[in-house]
């Protein structure tokens, strides 16, 4: 009982939230509005007993994607008034063929017709450790069977950072000495070097 | 022989113009040589595929070549021709002077090629790349509207050639083989004949040209220099007949046989309404042209008579067009050499000042129209025999074309050598060179030995044309005829009477018994 | 009890939303990105859901390795985002139409 | 025991991997200064990778020692032949970038590692035989893809190119996403063998929801229609090394992908989805010729033409059998080649000043101008028109006949119908070339790696390609056959 | 020897055509002519032989020509009775227009040209005389149909020459047209194209039908009308007679030779080369009467109104060719081809002669500027009386006649002997013919002969006055008085001076004047000498024509008046034209004036050409115009390469449109494609 009603309102924030958040016209308010989908859909997750992906969501994308989008909507700094968001021509056709979508799906593959749906049956090997916590299992089978797709994942994670690093850097050899980075020189420091212990009274800030 | 303008082609593409023309020139003379040389060696009345070249070069292709006797007959067309349309382009042709040479050595080993191929695809492959430098040389040498004139060239051959395309893959999937010789004895079954001939038959169509897909020949003809119209007429056309010959005729007896009227039909409105329009040419080109559109309709009429005269007649009639039709390209080039104009009007008693030209364009405007004693006439001749023991309709209809045809060429010819001298600088030109000699000459004796001793061209092709006449007897063995011997009072006639209709033969000459002078069919 | 189909049909319907966002949206780009994640949302609730009534984890693993490369994906379309806003100074989806046809 | 021989099977990723972490290193080091250097590097690497993936091409590997991680990943001889071609491509796509980025001062030694790490995407995709790893490998793929396209910072048009490229791109993988989701959800498995098994029988609606879903996902990789939108701003946008690289290598990755998908995943029911791939293969030539027709811009006239040729390779797909499959691959090597050398040819068209020229009219008279280049050109216009002798027609040959031999002889007739369109804008731009005034815009001299990538091209384009049809028959054939498990 | 006679003239021809202008007059004169003769000289004692019994048919094979499936035929040479009277009469002729063209075309020119045609032509004749399969034949056929076309078209900066002679070779073709027909349909009936073996075999074929066009018709009657539809082209016979008179542009000496003397009878010679197959056909046989006889009506109502003198010629040999159709068409072979022998004879003569006068006239060929010819240039004069004398059929029965009474008697009395209502009717429309035939030629003389000079009036006589008699460039005269241009445009005025204008007209010369002198004999004794064996010897004729016993002996018994009819009527026709143009010459002008339509009808020559322009010429080039613009370039370009060109344009355009550059469409799109095909699922 509690479970449906936990469901019915999860899964209403969070198609509330996922609407409002493609309707807002301030970005910022886009943002939030995609947050509290994440939050939610990490509740509804939770009700099927997916803790570690459901805290996954909260933390990466709460906690790190959300927060980039936010920081970049800062940072452009545009001017919100002007992008009022307007509607595209051809929005009640594509308004039509999103709703003909989401009936075809909700019917087809939510199977009203025919009642109970039917699923496939799984393998062994990837099935729950028995006893064990979710997070165990899952990680079980990444290091384990999945180990290839997780280093590569890794690699992706790379490859996304190279490129925003590409992009986004900003040519900065014409003022050189800026944010030029010399690794080995931050390699090479010693905390010795780089660190002093000072004691300061309460009331006085560090002398830096 | 394939080899040869090959070589040349690419040496051509690395010298300039003096030399390109030299390596040209000696190139298709070698050809020629070759082509001489392939013709005294042919075994008349031998196998039918000789000189057979045979290579599996890989998973479905073989490089398969051989000729019988009507290809050996195209292949000498092609040869001769080439030297002259080498010699018609020595001084027209100013600009990229080797490439233009090479692209016309590349167009005689694709001839060659298309005409000795004897593997489905490796035809098709000569068959389709024609169309690459005749492009270029329409588009890159060709008159004012080239463009226009060289994207319907290839458009229209290209659309035309792909479902055939598809036509070869069905087969060659059917029947296990892509060997022509093999594909000839295959018999398809005979609901799958009726779409592959259709799709054989687009292309050929198109080639040919058959009415209503021949615009696209007036406008390659009058934009493509004269060289590239002489190879256009002379050759290019024919291999549309030889498809027709080759694929639709013996590996599609029944479909060819079912749609004979579809070809009747075209060939008719062709024979009258491109004579017709070629009577209001005023291009010269464009009427030569439209009366090829004219001899190609009598041509396909032969080829679809189903009998041997019809069929040797149809190939007489191509050997024969391409021949004249050519020289009379030629000879439109020769005077817009001089005046670079094919406006008719723009010349005008050129026999005054021109009398040896003159003699020549006479001579071929005789062979056009179908002169007894040129070679247009023994073609024209024996297609209309053949058609007419199928049907004398046809035959009146395409017959008419000899009025016509007298009617535009006589009128051309009287437009252009004949009347008063209207222009001065017309009335100025020279008469032939030595070169232009050169190239006339030989055409000129050519046509007259066609039309005098045809037995030299007829022989060779004679046992294969027997064959597929053998073979269309056998499979097509309907009453072609509409035209039927009744021996209904008859008191003289003694012996049997049979049944006059249709009968156990496909020619329609059921002789009754009597007339016993009266050789029973033709195998 | 909630079933499988519940959960289909929300993430269904979110998916959708995502989608919509995606051509409802005229002036801005960021939020074109932000309704990409809604999609990878719905596709993560579904996996999960589907991990969870299969009894098989391979859904979970599915839904984290989307997470990560989400992630990836949102770094560099932020990035893009970035440059294009510096090369032309707007991030309207109807500008960016210097090449069409 | 299983693990290491899953290690050797991808060797040729890891070797990869591996180089393109080193290569990183060196970059973050060296900086731009050494990106020529890098560029040699990663042209040695792929170099070694194939290579390394060669042996079981030749040998036509199949079968269970194919099978890495417990099938998830599979090395067999139609991945390895697929992987040839995209080392090979992405191998030109490093080879020309130089020349083109320097004259932007935009060379930079992260290029060569992109290209390096998409091209391990690709190597995934192609080996994938789970949605896992087809999914990562997809995405591994498409976001160095991403930045590629923007590469070229400064260029608007890159920068537009990237976004579209991105925002589309997402879409596409969310529609996959989604899709594979259904797929795990219905057959309870994301792997492609035992997806095939549960499928057996008849299909649910949401199998069929999600075979449509992926196959859409997929469509937008390999550009079919309707899935092609963003081909051309994409093509026009990039800087053209890059379009050079998407034209080919993530191509022929999303195609074998796609194959693989199709025939091996959803192989039991070929019919159901055979339609669809019918229609997008039909939709793409047509479309793809249409669109050319209009283009000005000679980026975006291959990038229609691109949009064509995949429609050919669907016809391949249609078929859904061996000969089809074979038909797909050697239709491929065909098109990659030609894809090269055409935005090679495109590459070295530059003005007086260095600049690339892109609009089709500078291209008038450049017979005149630059015989050998037109000529180069030319060569390639016809052979994509595919008209014989040139090697082009052979790929659309084999394709036709595959379909034939599937009894698809409506769409064969149909696809090679509508080629005739296509083969109008080929020629134009050889009548451009050839036919039109001298406008004398190109200029510049061009690198020796492009005449050398170039003439390669063209000589597999010109008649002697043929020479190749035995041994590529062979191999595409063996290819085809460990694809259906068929020795 | 046959060889020779035939091929004599082709190699003449070739040396002067191809040597032209490089190997001077004279030489390609001499060597022409000097074939000629040969061929001549050779040809007479084959005639003789076959006159005197002693010769016997044979054939000559020379080379094999085509092969092809059951249907083989060879050049070869055949020789027999009905050969031999061509030869004789193609090579005498020939040879005297060769000599007589020395004079008249003395100053053109192009010599070595004119003379390689009429050698040409010589040569394409005999071929088709000594054909012995129809095809060879019908080489012959439009062989001489290209020299007739050549010769007319001689003078060829003349506009009207060229038309005449387009319109010579076009009409012919269209009786080529049925000739050719006809052998198609002989070959499948018979299965060979050989004279002989189709004779042979033609009783078999006596009775049978066969299917054409959809009809189902007596197979040798359609074969034997197709075969007529030849003849009547080549032949002029009515219907496509009006390239006959055109041709008359051409140089006299080819009127002679070609459009009176062999070419146009090569119809009747086909028709009687035939003649066993003709007498199989009844109904086509009929055709062939009945045609005959209305030509040979027709054209000498036309004759008698006409002002030029050739074309009063011209006509008169149309109608000439008329009577020797019915005479074929009732069965009378011998009597068509006698007639056709004295025709030649006569008619050359009257074509030569006429030629002599316009050469003495300086061109001029209008009839209304001559008069009183008889002083200046006596030999012609009386060359051309042998003629008409000839033509007329002036003779006493049983005593002596001119060649015309013999032959043209024979005729009418076989039309009337033969009993048929085709036989009598075409026997009245014959007699009447004779009638006008006789008032026509003898108008021709009076007008051209006696009453006073009326030169003056003459444009060619003002200019050969005014610009001295050798005008360089009289070889071209410029366009010739055309008189069907309506009505005559000045009526000579009686009295002006003495109308001589100070023209002197002189003789010709005796290159000229020998052959009118060598023809005067034939008209004058040809029909007496040879009619016993042309008309009444079966054995002269050997099988080489159909010979009735019955039809001969009808014809000796008809009535006297029957026999005296011709000759009645030639009376009648003279008196009447020295009435009107020697006693009275104010007579025809009222007469016409009273006649006014039938004169305008009969005087526009039936408005045949007009006719035949209105339904065939105009239509043609309408027709042309219109497939053109219409049908090739408005419908099948439009709608084929251009229609498909703009259809892929605007697909093109909407593919265009459609890349609109924005995401959310490019994406709407995507989604499209996506609902469509889960839609397409969904309801499948």
């Amino acid at each position: 009982m509690i479970q449906a009603f936990a469901f019915y309102l999860f899964a209403a924030l969070v198609l509330a939230s996922g609407a409002f958040t493609i309707l807002a016209r301030n970005p910022v308010h886009s943002v939030l509005w995609l947050i509290l989908a994440f939050f939610n859909a990490a509740g509804l997750m939770v009700i099927v007993g997916a803790e570690f992906i459901a805290m996954l969501l909260v933390i990466v994308y709460v906690g790190a994607v959300a927060v980039l989008f936010l920081f970049v909507v800062m940072m452009l700094d545009i001017d919100f008034a002007e992008l009022r968001s307007g509607l595209v021509r051809y929005f009640p056709l594509g308004l039509a063929i999103a709703v003909v979508l989401a009936a075809e799906l909700v019917l087809g593959v939510g199977a009203y017709r025919a009642g109970a749906l039917e699923l496939g049956t799984p393998a062994a090997e990837t099935a729950p450790l028995v006893g064990e916590a979710n997070i165990v299992s899952i990680g079980a089978l990444l290091y384990g069977r999945y180990l290839f797709l997780f280093e590569s994942a890794g690699i992706i994670l790379l490859v996304a950072m190279i490129g925003a690093i590409v992009l986004t850097q900003r040519e900065a050899r014409a003022d050189a000495g800026r944010s030029q980075q010399n690794i080995s020189r931050q390699v090479s420091r010693r905390p010795e070097e780089a660190t002093v212990n000072t004691r300061p009274e309460v009331g006085q800030g560090v002398q830096l | 022989m394939l080899l040869v303008p090959f070589v040349g082609a690419i040496a051509c593409l690395f010298s300039d113009a003096r030399a390109a023309r030299t390596i040209a020139l000696v190139a298709t003379l070698i050809d020629l040589a070759l082509g001489i040389v392939l013709w005294a060696n042919y075994d008349i009345g031998g196998a039918q595929w000789q000189f057979v070249e045979h290579a599996p070069v890989f998973a479905s292709f073989n490089w398969a070549l051989g000729i019988d006797g009507i290809a050996l007959m195209l292949i000498v067309l092609s040869v001769f021709l080439m030297p002259i349309c080498i010699g018609a382009s020595w001084n027209a042709i100013t600009t990229r002077v080797g490439e233009y040479m090479a692209a016309f050595l590349f167009m005689e080993v694709l001839m060659i090629g298309v005409f000795a191929a004897q593997d489905l695809f490796l035809f098709y492959i000569f068959f389709e790349a024609g169309l690459i430098p005749m492009y270029l040389i329409i588009g890159v040498w060709g008159g004012d509207n080239r463009i226009y004139a060289s994207y319907k060239f290839f458009l229209y051959t290209l659309f035309g050639s792909v479902l055939m395309l598809i036509a070869m893959l069905w087969m060659a999937n059917e029947a296990g083989t892509t060997y022509i010789p093999a594909l000839m004895a295959h018999d398809f079954p005979v609901d799958a004949q009726n779409w592959l001939w259709l799709a054989f038959f687009a292309s050929f169509a198109v080639k040919m040209p058959m009415w209503p897909v021949h615009t696209w020949l007036p406008d390659a003809h009058v934009q493509a220099p004269t060289a590239g119209s002489v190879i256009l007429a002379g050759v290019l056309l024919k291999m549309g007949g030889y498809g027709f010959i080759r694929f639709s005729l013996p590996m599609f007896p029944e479909a060819s046989e079912h749609f004979a009227w579809l070809v009747y039909i075209l060939s008719m409105v062709a024979v009258v309404l491109t004579s017709l329009i070629a009577l209001v040419q005023h291009d010269m080109k464009k009427l030569i042209a439209y009366s090829s559109v004219a001899h190609m309709a009598i041509v396909t009429v032969g080829l679809f008579a189903f009998n041997v005269q019809g069929i040797e007649g149809g190939m007489i009639v191509m050997l024969s067009h391409g021949l004249v039709s050519g020289a009379l390209f030629l000879c439109v080039g020769v005077i817009y050499d001089r005046l670079h104009t094919r406006e008719i009007s723009r010349y005008g008693g050129l026999a005054i000042n021109m009398p040896q030209y003159a003699l020549f364009f006479l001579l071929f405007t005789m062979a056009s129209i179908g002169l007894p004693g040129t070679s247009g006439f023994v073609g024209e001749f024996l297609s209309l025999l053949g058609i007419y023991q199928v049907s004398s309709w046809v035959a009146l209809v395409a017959t008419t074309g000899i009025i016509l045809g007298a009617g535009y060429m006589l009128y051309l010819y009287w437009r252009v050598a004949f009347g008063v001298q209207r222009n001065a600088d017309a009335a100025a030109m020279p008469d032939l060179s030595v070169r232009e000699w050169l190239m006339l000459g030989p055409i000129a004796l050519a046509v007259l030995w066609m039309g005098i001793y045809p037995e030299s061209f007829l022989a060779p092709m004679r046992a294969d044309i027997h064959r597929l006449d053998a073979r269309l007897a056998r499979a097509a063995p309907e009453g072609d005829a509409r035209l039927v011997l009744v021996e209904p009072t008859a008191a003289t006639v003694v012996g049997e009477e049979h049944a006059p209709v249709g009968g156990e033969a496909a020619h329609p000459a059921p002789a009754p018994a009597a007339m016993h002078t009266a050789p029973e069919g033709a195998h | 009890m909630i079933g499988i189909e519940h959960y289909i049909v929300v993430s269904s319907i979110l998916f959708v939303l995502g989608v919509l966002g995606i051509f409802l949206n005229r002036k801005n780009v960021i939020v074109i990105l932000m309704a990409i994640e809604l999609i990878l949302l719905s596709v993560n609730i579904n996996f999960v859901a589907f991990s969870a009534f299969l009894n098989d984890l391979v859904g979970q693993v599915f839904a984290m390795l989307v997470l990560t490369v989400a992630a990836g994906e949102a770094a560099i379309g932020l990035a893009i985002l970035v440059i294009y806003y510096r090369s032309r100074g707007t991030i309207a989806v109807d500008d960016a139409n210097r090449m069409k046809g | 025991m299983e693990l290491t021989s899953s290690l050797g099977l991808i060797a040729p990723e890891i070797l990869l991997s591996v180089a393109g972490l080193f290569l990183l290193l060196v970059a973050a080091w060296a900086g731009d200064r050494a990106s020529s250097a890098i560029s040699i590097a990663a042209c040695v690497v792929l170099g070694a990778a194939f290579f390394l993936v060669a042996p079981s091409v030749c040998a036509g590997a199949a079968g269970l020692e194919t099978v890495a991680f417990g099938g998830q990943f599979r090395a067999d001889a139609f991945a390895g032949f697929a992987k040839l071609m995209i080392y090979a491509a992405a191998g030109a796509a490093l080879v020309v970038a130089p020349a083109f980025f320097t004259r932007y001062a935009a060379m930079r030694a992260e290029y060569p590692v992109l290209v390096l790490f998409g091209t391990l995407g690709m190597s995934i995709m192609v080996s994938a035989t789970d949605l896992l790893t087809l999914y990562i490998g997809l995405e591994m793929q498409s976001l160095a893809a991403y930045v590629l396209a923007a590469f070229l910072r400064p260029d608007q048009r890159s920068a537009e190119a990237g976004l579209k490229y991105f925002v589309l791109g997402a879409l596409a993988s969310g529609i996959l996403l989604f899709g594979a989701s259904l797929l795990y959800g219905f057959t309870g498995t994301t792997q492609f063998e035992l997806m095939r098994v549960a499928m057996a029988g008849p299909i649910s609606t949401g199998t069929l929801f999600g075979i449509v879903f992926v196959l859409a996902g997929l469509a937008f990789k390999i550009s079919a229609v309707p899935f092609h939108m963003w081909t051309p701003d994409v093509y026009e946008g990039a800087p053209t090394p890059v379009t050079q690289f998407f034209a080919t290598a993530p191509k022929v990755a999303a195609i074998a992908l796609t194959a693989r998908v199709a025939l091996d995943a959803f192989g039991t029911h070929a019919d159901a989805w055979r339609q669809v791939v019918i229609f997008a293969a039909l939709a793409s030539i047509v479309v793809g010729a249409l669109g050319a027709i209009g283009q000005t811009n000679i980026k975006r006239l291959l990038a229609y033409s691109s949009i064509n040729n995949v429609g050919f390779i669907l016809i391949g797909l249609a078929a859904a059998t061996p000969q089809g499959a074979s038909a797909m691959l050697v239709y491929l090597v065909i098109y990659v080649a030609m894809s090269v050398g055409s935005f090679v040819a495109v590459l070295m068209l530059r003005d007086e000043d260095g600049a690339p020229v892109e609009r089709l009219a500078d291209l008038a008279g450049l017979s005149r101008t630059k015989p050998a280049l037109a000529f180069c050109l030319a060569a390639m216009m016809f052979s994509l028109a595919g008209i014989p002798p040139l090697f082009g027609f052979w790929g659309k040959f084999v394709v036709f006949q595959a379909a034939v031999q599937a009894d698809l002889v409506a769409l064969a007739a149909i696809g090679i119908a509508a080629s005739v369109i296509g083969a109008f804008y080929y020629i134009k731009v050889v009548k451009v070339m050839y036919f039109d005034e001298a406008v004398n815009v190109v200029r510049d001299r061009s690198d020796w790696a492009h005449w050398a990538l170039l003439i390669i091209s063209t000589a597999l384009m010109s008649p002697l390609g043929y020479l190749l049809t035995g041994p590529l028959s062979v191999l595409a054939d063996r290819a085809a056959a460990s694809l259906f498990f068929l020795v | 020897m046959i060889e020779i006679i035939v091929f004599a003239p082709l190699l003449a021809a070739i040396v002067a055509g191809l040597g032209n202008r490089g190997l001077g007059n004279t030489v390609a004169k001499v060597v022409t002519t000097g074939a000629l003769f040969l061929s001549c000289a050779l040809s007479w004692p084959i005639f003789l032989g076959f006159l005197g019994g002693t010769a016997e048919p044979g054939v000559v094979p020379v080379l094999h020509w085509v092969q092809s499936g059951s249907l083989s035929f060879d050049w070869s040479l055949r020789v027999d009775t009905l050969t031999a009277i061509m030869l004789v009469v193609i090579t005498s002729v020939s040879a005297l227009v060769h000599l007589y063209s020395w004079g008249y075309m003395d100053e053109d020119p192009d010599q070595p040209r004119f003379f390689a045609y009429l050698s040409l032509f010589t040569f394409a004749m005999l071929m088709l005389v000594t054909a012995n399969n129809l095809v060879q034949m019908f080489f012959g056929w439009e062989g001489v149909g290209l020299a007739s076309y050549l010769l007319i078209g001689f003078w060829f900066r003349k506009p009207t020459a060229n038309a005449a002679a387009i319109k010579a070779f076009v009409v012919n073709r269209v009786g080529d047209l049925g000739f050719m027909l006809g052998i198609f349909g002989l070959f499948l009936v018979f299965g060979t194209v050989s004279i002989p073996e189709i004779l042979v075999a033609a009783p078999t074929a006596a009775g049978s039908s066969i299917t054409f066009l959809g009809m189902r018709l007596s197979t040798l009657d359609i074969l034997c009308f197709l075969l007529f539809i030849g003849a009547m082209g080549k032949s002029a016979q009515l219907g496509l007679h009006v390239w006959l008179p055109d041709a008359m542009e051409g140089p006299t000496p080819v009127s002679a030779l070609i459009h009176a003397a062999t070419m146009v009878t090569a119809g009747v010679f086909m028709v009687c080369r035939l003649s066993p197959l003709f007498e199989l056909a009844p109904v086509a046989s009929t055709i062939v009467t009945i045609i005959g006889a209305a030509t040979c009506l027709f054209a000498a109502t036309v004759g008698t109104t006409q002002w030029d003198i050739k074309r009063v010629i011209a006509y008169s040999t149309c109608s000439q060719l008329g009577y020797m159709f019915f005479a074929a068409g009732v069965g009378a072979y011998g009597a068509a081809m006698f007639h056709l022998f004295t025709h030649a004879f006569f008619k050359a003569l009257l074509f030569l002669g006429a030629g002599s006068v316009i050469h003495a006239m300086h061109h001029e060929q209008d009839m209304r500027y001559y008069g009183n010819l008889r002083k200046e240039i006596p030999i012609t004069f009386w060359a051309m009386m042998a003629g008409t004398l000839a033509i007329t059929g002036v003779g006493i029965l049983d005593v002596f006649g001119f060649a015309g009474f013999y032959s043209k008697d024979a005729i009418l009395e076989a039309a009337y002997a033969s009993g048929s209502e085709a036989g009598r009717t075409a026997f009245w429309l014959g007699a009447f013919a004779a009638l006008l035939t006789s008032f026509y030629s003898w108008r021709l003389m009076f007008l051209t002969f006696w009453g006073r000079p009326r030169w003056a009036l003459s444009e060619h006589i003002q200019h050969a006055v005014h610009h001295g008699h050798d005008d360089p460039d009289e070889a071209n005269p410029p366009r010739q008085e055309n008189s069907d241009m309506g009505e005559p445009h000045h009526v000579p005025s009686p009295d002006k001076g003495d109308g001589t204008a100070g023209y002197h007209p002189h003789e010709s010369p005796w290159v000229m004047l020998i052959p009118l002198l060598i023809l005067s004999v034939g008209a004058v004794f040809a029909g007496f000498v040879f009619h016993h064996q042309f008309i009444d010897s079966a054995a002269f004729w050997n099988g080489s024509i159909a010979y009735d016993e019955h039809l001969i002996h009808a014809m000796h018994d008809v009535p006297l008046w029957v026999k005296l009819t011709a000759t009645i009527v030639m009376l009648v026709g003279l008196f009447i034209a020295w009435l009107g143009y020697l006693r009275d010459t104010s007579i025809p002008g009222k007469f016409a004036d009273q006649l006014g339509p039938i004169y305008r009808f009969v005087y526009n020559k039936w408005y045949f050409d007009e006719l035949y322009r209105l339904i065939f010429i105009r239509p043609a080039f309408w027709f042309g115009r219109q497939f053109w613009h219409a049908v090739d370039v408005g419908f099948i370009d439009r709608f084929g390469p251009n229609g498909v060109a703009e259809l892929v344009d605007k697909g093109a355009y909407a593919a265009k449109r459609l890349q609109s550059g924005y995401l959310y469409s490019y994406a709407l799109i995507m989604l499209l494609g996506l609902v469509a095909a889960t839609s397409w699922f969904m309801v499948r």
